[in-house]
């Protein structure tokens, strides 16, 4: 009842999100000049006439707020227009290119809280040990790694040096390894993932670390241990539910952001994302293309925001009944 | 725990040099980190009268050629550009510490301003002004970016602007700066909202001290020490955001910046090593020295969890 | 009344009888600390089916001393020296699983404050099956029975879906309740109780210490009882042992140590109780009328934003008092009594939703701000916790004179006026210059005091001002008080939870329930012939009233 | 109070606000040219090619050293289009462009009023955004486009190259040689690609260690294609996919002769004055739907490209070469008349060599605000096609009468597919029968797929000249190709200094002079560009020093005449003086 109510006002609050969010990036986009003038630009004697012949079918003669309503009209049947530089419908450009960017994302995501639950617990549980200085050394040199410095070093030792990985691209194009996509897209992954991995372990790790540095202070650790439960049992069945909230949120955020987050690492190893193409939209000003990516990639961050609070008050009882 | 934590303050205690002082004395990551910020800090004040070369001399192009290896007119060689890569990196440090302080000089202010509003007056317009902040700490700044920098530079033609010096560098640290107040802004108001019901501030009010006056000699103050924490992480994060944001072509082509050094060697890796490495590691140690002295400065302001 | 006050109790008891021995304990502190030891050289005997209390002020090592034995001191303090022996072993050099083994099956423990000593993410019934689990007692079905019998036997209500609650959601006598359920789970032959009752009002406290009496006596079960409070220890206690800086410096029977101290120390802790008195005090009878308040009401809202319900607690209900000069009224009331509310609610710190409050002739109460402020010289406060109320920040001189300068006082005359109160509170001039944590809590108190006197007050409002002190320094504090009174002839409206310490300062005592004041009058008529049903309630869970009730002062249980 | 709030004071004080005010204006402020500047130039640069980037960005400096302000911007291509496209000759500040760089290709095999930035090449309304207005060159242009005899034609040449050397409207940077890595077992790579017209040719791939029926090559494309339709594309990042796709009338035989030689039409005869043409169809060629090719297919190709409403790139050329539709009939299913207005070098340079015949059966249908939206442009869905016998064809994108058919656009791997047409009209000599055409981006990437295997060949934008030391024998072979394309700087020849020379202090002196003075600037900028530099250290050497809009592989380039300019920054400084500057 109390949790209905508490999601409903969520979701609410989500969609006032979206249509707030929608409306900027439209009139931001659109402030900036007519994309089919941009499109014929490179076509030598194309008419006046020709550009409203075009503009016209792209409906852009009409008034701006009545665009925004057939825009977000056609947003809700999945229609994001056409890109300007590709030609693609821009709805299957995301889908196919955004597969991509989860493809390292969400792997990277698992990996790093896999990862830094450990070694924040473990740490932890050796505050101001040399072992906890070590963790902690480690987590500072990997936030403070700049991402594409990472990417670049990578590439130079495993793929350049080495030869172990391949340092672009999303799976070969012709020989798969072991004959297999599965290996193949696996043994493309392997970079990408580790440069991801690294800064997000780190935050992640810290995060972990203090929250329970933190967690272990509090009482209830004091009762369980007064009432002799095993200290593995502590950490797993106390401790760490605890810690995950705040982890849950950093994760829901990550998983929010996972479409946009990445265009660095999709420079770097030329992997066929949503970030890269983000880049590249911009760089080519390819309106369409801009604004799917943008309204896609804020609805996602809303959706997963919305879902971790949600999440959040499913877990912690304190928030969804208080 | 023990008895012995009846004695720790709700806020920190002042310490005789401050809380920098404090960093110093106390913790090994504030030492590195002040040392290596010191370090940026001395290289973008007297790093140009070490180099006989203009930030932008491509005339090593002339001479020893693009991507030279060391030599004793070009100490660390020269990049594809052309540019004596030492030059490069002493004129760097400048535009890394302009980015990075600027950028918080903006957030700093925005985010003090908005989130002491927000504590202090709470309520409503903590309500809203949080669920602003909110959908800031949330947006993908760095997309935003990308893209406003792109559309400024297209949408300023032919205005005054556009004759600007180092416009592109100044849209992007106000950028970074404008999107960076939110952390800043719900740390405040976190210690705002906590300082503000301790008793100290109720006796200030009891006292007859006006709302400015509670908030800046009462609250503020005792606000300062967290703030001051994020504000060295953010502004090793500023540096880190341009650094990228050059990385990927956006950034100022006029300005001499790590992350374009970066951006124009990194393809030429294989060839001359040194001219993506050594703008690499600059930015490494730069937001290294600013993290690890924001790791000292919260362990000087949270004695609670400083080492015994 | 209670019923153990009647058991005759022995000092002879063989040597058979001792469940747990601690010989010669010794607990390090790390360096930098005021001083080496946590404990120094302890030795103490629970005899079994025995309740003994550990008295201590804050800093005299009785907790180190009780999570000692259960092997929960924190890593920096170290027991360097002496046995804690228990069935024949030694707890100390015990390997750590075997500790863990004997912790919640053997010895059990609860804690002061039963919110976050709860896990808040998890159910009563999990915590308390927990606990068998952690132990591999039975199965999940049998836990779960036992988990509902524990409920019931600890006499919490609707114990089906107690089961299913959250800690958050509990009284706090409940949560306390729950944590004896759990320390009960596995009928342990020792409970340590570490200030269990501190947190809890005056009934409720009464409630759990009747508890633990209980089961205890039905249990057989040995408990270890660490307080500050004599009255608890006169409710409770078989055999008391004092302590002080960690040491032990005295232990006997309760009658002996409450009747007849004979550590110097003991002696000053049992002369600083604060005992019930029923007497009116005399003087200052016609004085004028400083403060007037009329039909007091404050309503807190809360939610009652997009799709949430609003909640309306009403706070403060129709309060109506007068306060002359000189004369002192005490507010008391349990926790959410509305008596703080009040507090604040005088001091302007929160508006009122209604009635009057006429301060030197004028309604104050719905002055905006700007009007209010050359009223604000004339009431001023003195706040509960004396570490959170002075800015860390600033000096003692500049705490002082910051609010005479704001209402345009030359920092001259301030300085002198600072120098003059620092004086009458009993500091010397030369904490001018120095900073708040360079002071002891009770100094720090005073220090609050002379704030409030800074601006010739004639009101001064005591929210819980010593509450947060020891014993014997809240003795100290309520005779500068009245001191400070009796120089400047200042009313003061004294807020506290502590019956007894309002019997004793008071000219006129306000019982507060639910925002309401249910009874009102001089000390004599609400203490020794409450009219209202809850006031008789309070007056008798007030813990060892029956060493407290007399007239000279002297204990005599 | 002084020592009230400790750590803000010694916070700024310590971390350096000292710092931050001496690095401020230092960096914001930099000391330019203490003197004053003559001029100030906008110097976009297109954002898309590193590169270019930095050669374009030398040249600013070195501009900057004739006392000139030089204003940098690094910008996408797009932006530097809506720019030119202004038709009033705007400079920088009034919302044109002043000064950029970018590299011209030959989209035939000859050279075309376009790409000699002839005047009658952009129609009225168009988009003349280099105004090259010379009469000298316009009237040699003017001859060589409308003139049948070859020999006036080279003669014409020769005078505009001499002109033009002489004048500089625009600056010719390097002719770039290609460099390509391919598949050591590669072999018939020869005539693969250098301009739209020679689009890989896989049918004629050998992968030599390749065994058992089904060999698969790829090639790497430096940027995606946009539309997959050719009479939308002068680009050749498109023509590498549909190129294999379609036919023309005629095709270029191999890169070693360059000769012309009959496809779709087996057949092109000529009247006398070039006026009159016949053109016979080759018989028996199927589309990949199995309809029969004929003449109907040529009509509606050429129809739909003057058709304005498709605004086809092609409409412009097009509309100058026929006039109208009424210039070419139907004679049989297989016999097409054309008669010329006036004769126009661009029917035998570009109508019937590199306009790529469509389906009117499959293509008819679609109207023109579908078709570049449609599969046939993006092949990454299917469309059924009817044959007038009443069958039907699943296309995967494109129907054309090539050698390869297309297989859709493989979206996991970003890579469009095709398989060889069994059917093909023509014997083809290669073992390939799979072929993948995929977008990597970077020269580093591309060397990287080349190493793992994953490609055999890849355009030659990527400038991989630089990175040949780090290509090793046993992954890829190193080839080199003239390029029929150059590297230029663009000026905005309505500019008041360089373009008409007004606001030169020699043209403000003597207005009837100002073209002249721009001529000398013009001439300075081009010997302070560092030619010889750029490709020593810019493109490892593979390139040549660029004078006039003509390859210097081409047969038409007067060796004689054109002698590379210098870089010489005293003589640009003197022909500035000319100018009326003056220097300290």
């Amino acid at each position: 009842m109390e949790t209905g109510r508490y999601i409903l006002r969520r979701l609410i609050y989500a969609a006032i999100m979206m249509l707030c969010t929608s409306a900027v990036i439209f009139f931001l986009i659109n402030s900036l000049g007519n994309p089919v003038e941009l499109m014929l630009a490179e076509t030598p004697g194309v008419s006046q006439e020709t550009v409203d012949l075009i503009s016209a079918q792209y409906g852009l003669d009409k008034p701006l707020i009545q665009r925004y309503f057939i825009w977000i009209g056609d947003l809700l049947r999945l229609d994001f227009g056409t890109s300007i530089t590709y030609n693609l419908p821009v709805g299957g450009m995301i889908w196919s290119w955004g597969l991509h960017s989860m493809q390292i994302q969400i792997p990277a995501i698992i990996l790093s809280v896999a990862v830094a639950i450990c070694a924040g617990t473990w740490a932890a549980r050796r505050q101001h040990s040399r072992q906890d200085f070590t963790v902690m050394g480690t987590v500072l040199l990997g936030q403070s790694m700049p991402a594409f410095f990472l990417g670049i070093i990578l590439i130079y030792i495993f793929s350049f040096v080495l030869g172990w990985f391949p340092s672009y691209g999303a799976i070969s194009t012709r020989r798969l390894l072991w004959g297999s996509a599965l290996f193949d897209g696996l043994w493309h992954m392997v970079l990408p993932v580790a440069m991801i991995s690294m800064f997000n372990i780190a935050t992640l790790t810290l995060l972990v670390r203090t929250n329970m540095i933190d967690t272990l202070r509090q009482d209830f650790i004091r009762t369980a241990r007064a009432s002799g439960l095993k200290e593995g049992e502590i950490i797993r069945r106390h401790a760490l539910r605890m810690v995950m909230l705040p982890v849950i949120t950093y994760v829901g955020l990550l998983l929010g952001l996972m479409l946009g987050t990445s265009p660095v690492t999709e420079t770097v190893f030329t992997w066929p994302g949503l970030g890269a193409l983000y880049v590249m939209a911009i760089q080519q000003l390819d309106y369409p293309l801009i604004m799917g990516i943008s309204i896609v990639i804020a609805v996602m961050l809303i959706l997963m925001t919305t879902l971790t609070d949600i999440l959040y008050a499913l877990i912690d009882p304190r928030v969804r009944l208080e | 725990m023990t008895s012995m934590n009846d004695s720790i303050d709700p806020v920190a205690r002042p310490a005789r040099f401050g809380l920098f002082g404090r960093c110093l004395r106390t913790s090994m990551t504030g030492r590195v980190g002040f040392g290596l910020v010191m370090f940026v800090v001395i290289v973008a004040i007297f790093g140009p009268l070490l180099t006989p070369y203009a930030p932008k001399d491509q005339s090593a192009m002339y001479a020893v050629g693009a991507n030279a290896r060391p030599s004793a007119d070009h100490w660390l060689g020269t990049d594809r550009l052309g540019y004596d890569i030492l030059t490069q990196l002493l004129y760097g440090a400048r535009t890394a510490l302009v980015v990075g302080l600027g950028a918080v000089l903006i957030s700093g202010c925005a985010g003090i301003l908005i989130g002491g509003i927000a504590g202090y007056r709470g309520g409503w317009t903590d309500e809203v002004l949080m669920r602003f902040a909110e959908f800031f700490l949330v947006v993908p700044i760095f997309i935003i970016i990308l893209a406003v920098v792109r559309v400024l530079s297209k949408a300023v033609t032919g205005t005054a602007f556009e004759t600007m010096p180092y416009f592109n560098l100044t849209v992007i640290i106000l950028m970074i700066g404008l999107f960076g107040w939110a952390p800043i802004a719900r740390m405040t108001r976190g210690e705002f909202l906590r300082i503000k019901t301790l008793e100290f501030v109720q006796a200030a009010r009891c006292g007859g001290q006006s709302g400015r006056q509670i908030v800046l000699s009462e609250i503020l103050p005792n606000a300062f020490p967290s703030i001051v924490v994020l504000i060295a992480l953010e502004i090793g994060g500023a540096i880190l955001a341009e650094a990228m944001i050059s990385f990927l072509g956006f950034g100022d082509p006029n300005a001499v910046s790590w992350g374009q050094m970066l951006y124009f060697n990194y393809q030429s890796l294989k060839i001359w090593p040194m001219a993506s490495l050594a703008p690499g590691f600059m930015i490494f140690i730069t937001v290294l020295g600013f993290n690890l002295l924001a790791d000292g400065l919260s362990d000087a302001a949270n004695p609670r969890a400083r080492r015994r | 009344m209670n019923a153990s006050a009647q058991i005759e109790r022995s000092d002879v008891i063989s040597t058979d009888d001792v469940i747990l021995a601690i010989e010669g304990l010794n607990v390090s502190l790390p360096a930098g600390m005021d001083r080496d030891h946590a404990v120094r050289d302890i030795s103490v005997e629970l005899r079994r089916g025995e309740i003994l209390c550990v008295i201590g002020e804050s800093g005299s090592g009785k907790s180190v001393m009780s999570n000692a034995v259960m092997g929960l001191l924190p890593p920096q303090l170290k027991p360097v020296a002496g046995r804690i022996v228990f069935d024949g072993r030694d707890l100390l050099t015990e390997p750590p699983e075997a500790l863990r083994d004997l912790r919640g099956r053997a010895i059990s423990m609860i804690f002061q404050d039963p919110l976050s000593a709860l896990n808040p993410l998890m159910t009563v019934g999990d915590q308390i099956a927990g606990v068998m689990r952690a132990h591999g007692v039975g199965t999940a079905q049998t836990r779960r029975a036992r988990a509902l019998e524990l409920v019931r036997e600890v006499g919490l209500p609707d114990p089906e879906l107690m089961l299913l609650q959250y800690p958050f959601r509990l009284s706090g006598g409940q949560r306390q309740r729950v944590m004896i359920a759990m320390a009960l789970a596995l009928e342990p032959q020792i409970l340590i109780a570490d200030e269990p009752t501190t947190a809890l009002d005056v009934t409720t406290q009464a409630q759990i210490l009747e508890l633990i009496r209980d089961i205890q006596r039905r249990k057989g079960m040995s408990v270890m009882f660490v307080t500050h409070d004599f009255g608890v220890v006169s409710e409770i206690a078989d055999r008391v042992l004092v302590m002080e800086k960690g040491h032990l410096v005295e232990a006997g029977t309760v009658q002996k140590v409450l009747t007849r101290p004979e550590h110097p120390y003991t002696q000053r802790l049992v002369a600083a109780v604060p005992r019930m008195r029923g007497d009116t005090r005399e003087g200052m009878q016609g004085t004028p009328v400083v403060l007037k308040v009329e039909n007091l009401r404050k309503v807190y809202r809360s939610g009652g934003g997009f799709l949430s319900k609003e909640r309306r607690v009403v706070a403060v209900d129709d309060v109506s008092f007068e306060l002359r000069k000189g004369r002192t009224l005490g507010v008391v009331g349990e926790s959410g009594s509305g008596k703080s509310s009040l507090g604040k609610l005088l001091m302007k710190l929160i508006d009122c939703d209604g009635g009057r409050i006429i301060l030197n002739g004028a309604d104050v109460a719905a002055m905006p701000e700007a009007a209010f402020r050359p009223y604000r010289k004339t009431i001023q406060m003195v706040f509960q916790d004396p570490f959170a109320s002075l800015n860390p920040r600033h000096t003692i001189g500049r705490i002082l004179t910051a609010g005479p300068v704001t209402y345009g006082e030359t920092p001259g005359v301030a300085r002198a006026a600072a120098r003059r109160y620092l004086d009458m509170v009993g500091l010397s001039a030369s904490a001018f210059d120095r900073y708040p944590h360079e002071f002891s809590g009770g100094q720090r108190q005073r220090i609050g005091i002379a704030r409030a006197l800074m601006f010739d007050p004639q009101v001064i409002v005591a929210d819980e001002a010593i509450s947060a002190l020891d014993v014997s320094i809240q003795a100290q504090i309520l005779k500068l008080f009245a001191d400070v009174q009796a120089e400047t002839k200042v009313g003061l409206v004294f807020i506290t939870h502590d019956l007894r310490v309002a019997s004793q300062i008071c000219d006129e005592v306000l019982v507060m329930h639910k925002g309401r004041v249910v009874e009102s009058g001089p000390p004599a008529q609400i203490f020794l012939s409450p009219g209202d049903d809850y006031t008789r309630r309070l007056v008798a869970a007030i813990p060892g009233a029956e060493i407290t009730l007399s007239h000279d002062g002297s204990p005599q249980p | 109070m002084s020592n009230n709030q400790p750590t803000r004071r010694e916070f700024l004080q310590r971390v350096g606000i000292g710092a931050a005010a001496m690095t401020v204006p230092t960096v914001i402020w930099s000391p330019a040219h203490a003197a004053e500047p003559h001029f100030k130039i906008y110097l976009t640069i297109f954002n898309n090619q590193q590169t270019r980037m930095i050669w374009t960005d030398l040249i600013g400096k070195n501009i900057a050293e004739l006392g000139v302000e030089v204003v940098t911007s690094y910008v996408p291509p797009s932006e530097v289009i809506s720019r030119r496209a202004n038709e009033t000759g705007a400079t920088y500040t009034e919302g044109g462009f002043d000064m950029y760089s970018e590299r011209i290709y030959y989209s035939t095999m000859m050279p075309l009023p376009d790409v000699l930035f002839s005047k009658a090449a952009f129609p009225p309304f168009g988009k003349n955004f280099y105004r090259v207005e010379d009469d000298i060159l316009e009237q040699a242009m003017e001859t060589y486009s409308s003139s049948p005899d070859p020999q006036k034609r080279a003669e014409a040449l020769k005078t505009f190259e001499h002109r033009w050397y002489d004048i500089q409207p625009l600056h010719m940077v390097f002719y770039p040689e290609d460099v390509i890595a391919i598949n050591p077992d590669l072999e018939g790579f020869d005539a693969t690609t250098y301009n739209p017209v020679f689009f890989p040719r896989p049918e004629n791939w050998t992968i030599t260690s390749a065994t058992g029926p089904d060999v698969s090559a790829a090639f790497a494309c430096w940027q995606p294609p946009t539309t997959l339709v050719p009479m939308y594309s002068s680009g050749y990042n498109e023509s590498n996919i549909f190129g294999p796709v379609y036919n023309s009338l005629m095709e270029y035989d191999s890169w070693e002769t360059k000769k012309a030689v009959p496809a779709l039409a087996e057949s092109v005869t000529a009247s006398e004055d070039g006026l009159v043409w016949t053109i016979k169809l080759r018989e028996g060629v199927k589309w990949h739907s199995g309809e029969e090719f004929t003449a109907d297919d040529v009509i509606y190709t050429w129809d739909t490209i003057l058709d304005p409403a498709y605004a086809s790139v092609q409409n412009s050329p097009l509309v100058s070469t026929f006039g109208s539709k009424e210039a070419y009939e139907k004679v049989s299913p297989y016999e097409i008349k054309v008669t010329l207005p006036k004769y126009s070098i661009l029917f035998e340079g570009l109508v019937l060599t590199s306009i790529s015949i469509m389906p009117k059966h499959a293509y008819a249908s679609i109207g023109p605000e579908e078709f570049r939206k449609h599969t046939i442009s993006t092949w990454t869905s299917g469309f059924t096609v009817t044959t007038s016998d009443g069958r039907t064809y699943e296309a995967k994108g494109a129907v054309g009468t090539g050698p390869w058919i297309p297989a859709g656009f493989d979206a996991m791997r970003k890579a469009y597919r095709m398989v060889k047409n069994p059917d093909y009209w023509k014997e083809t000599t290669g073992n390939v029968t799979e072929f993948f055409v995929v977008n990597i981006q970077g020269a580093d990437a591309v060397l990287s797929a080349l190493k793992a295997g994953e490609i055999d060949a890849h355009d030659p934008m990527y400038d991989i000249g630089t990175l040949v030391s780090t290509i090793e024998e046993d992954w890829g072979k190193v080839l080199t190709f003239d390029s029929y394309k150059w590297q230029q700087t663009c000026l905005n020849l309505k500019h008041p200094v360089f373009g008409t020379g007004v606001d030169t202090p020699l043209g403000k002196q003597d207005p009837s002079r100002a073209a002249e003075a721009a001529v000398y600037v013009r001439q300075a900028i081009s010997h302070a560009i560092p030619r010889e530099q750029i490709i020593k250290n810019l493109i490892a050497g593979y390139g040549k020093p660029g004078t006039v809009p003509m390859p210097v592989t081409a047969e038409e380039y007067d060796h004689d005449y054109l002698k590379p300019i210098p870089y010489d920054l005293d003589l640009a400084k003197s022909l500035m003086e000319k100018a009326g500057y003056k220097y300290a």
